[in-house]
């Protein structure tokens, strides 16, 4: 299994611990498939997650890109770390 | 060609801003400033918060900078900073700072520059109000902005 | 609104620039500042001398600002800084700020008080080269200004 | 007569004195003759006047505006003070 940390930002603090979650998926998931398990993980959290349209209108990035829906993840690699970035508002 | 990407969580001092854009070849600067009002949408704010992925959010900036550097002119110097964490109402919150040669691609590139900051940088803002409240703002989905700059670089001006 | 219109011969202090726009209802402050390049036409410039008419020139910023304010919103604040006399190069020559709530109109004001002021305003420019020569630059002839702004008033944006 | 005090500014600079002309005309001469008789003052100037071009694009003003070139000068005065303002060029 490949154990996933997404740092969590904007309104995405409001849910779990305000600063990450963690969970496990199976090697090769799609990115699109990782964010269905980040709403679970999230729905399962302290301060659970209600907001399915926040996500759907999120992207998971790792810290160089945003990350395509249809992109693989964990290839040689047993824990990667991702972010999961809410609709933007800087300036 | 120049560009000086930057997050920063303690206040942004005009003085390096200036000296960063200085130079005798450069006639002309266009400094835009940002600041934490007082008020948005008929309420009152005390101070905003300012949540970035900074290194996602630099990345972000050179490559908008970049960009305006193949649009207006590769001669021309550009700064942009942008503060992280809690601010005051009248604090900065970004600056974007253009120099050139002449006025008129300072102009262009400071306002496309601050135009794809806003809708591409990963920062969120969160409103603290005078009533205790406190509101993530909504804002511009990333989606459909996977492979970085793909959709504001296809988009001619 | 309001407005400062000034004609210097000391030194422009950015300071007084920032303080005099800063205000909690304003978001956006886009300040343009003119500097004495090295170079003009392919010539090496040491030096420029501004001759300014100040009471005319300072009227004359008032007026152009005050047009600003009608196209862009009375809400705006607007500072114009011109030097006169000697600069060196690196030296500020104008300054043009403008202070608003949002962005959009610090933009447009910006740019029309510039390009106005360069047409319009009682200023003259000596270049002093590095081979010891020096000339009075051509500019826009005022002829059809009289009554001060009507050339421009008409011209709606 | 009409005593009239002209400033000179920018590239005038380089005659008379650099720094006024000074001659006289009839009371209510219009602003157009009075750029005539500044075109005869200055190229009876110690750095004598050749350059009608520039005259020719300037105008006239006062502490408060520009002349209109049909205007008409010196009612209830013996002195004015005017400028020459050559084509401008700041910022």
């Amino acid at each position: 299994m490949l154990r996933i940390d997404v740092r969590l930002f904007g309104a995405f603090r409001k849910y779990s611990n305000g600063s990450e979650v963690t969970f496990e998926v199976p090697h090769g998931t799609t990115v699109s498939a990782v964010r269905k398990h980040l709403g679970d993980a999230l729905r399962r959290g302290a301060a659970a997650f209600a907001d399915q349209p926040l996500l759907d209108a999120s992207v998971l990035a790792d810290d160089n890109e945003i990350l395509d829906d249809a992109q693989l993840l964990g290839c040689g690699v047993d824990r990667i770390s991702l972010a999961i970035l809410p609709p933007v508002c800087g300036g | 060609m120049t560009v000086l990407a930057r997050v920063v969580s303690e206040p942004i001092r005009a003085e390096l801003v200036a000296a960063e854009l200085s130079s005798p070849q450069y006639g002309a600067q266009l400094v835009f400033w940002g600041l934490v009002r007082d008020e948005n949408e008929g309420k009152r704010v005390h101070a905003v918060s300012y949540d970035v992925h900074p290194a996602l959010a630099e990345k972000t900036f050179r490559e908008i900078a970049e960009e305006a550097l193949e649009r207006y002119g590769r001669q021309l110097h550009v700064v942009v900073i942008h503060r992280a964490g809690r601010l005051a109402v009248g604090e900065v919150s970004v600056v974007v700072g253009v120099a050139s040669g002449h006025r008129d691609e300072a102009y262009q590139a400071s306002r496309y520059v601050i135009e794809q900051l806003k809708t591409r940088s990963p920062i969120w803002k969160q409103e603290h109000y005078a009533d205790g409240d406190s509101e993530w703002l909504l804002g511009h989905s990333l989606r459909g902005e996977a492979q970085g700059h793909a959709t504001a670089a296809s988009e001619k001006p």
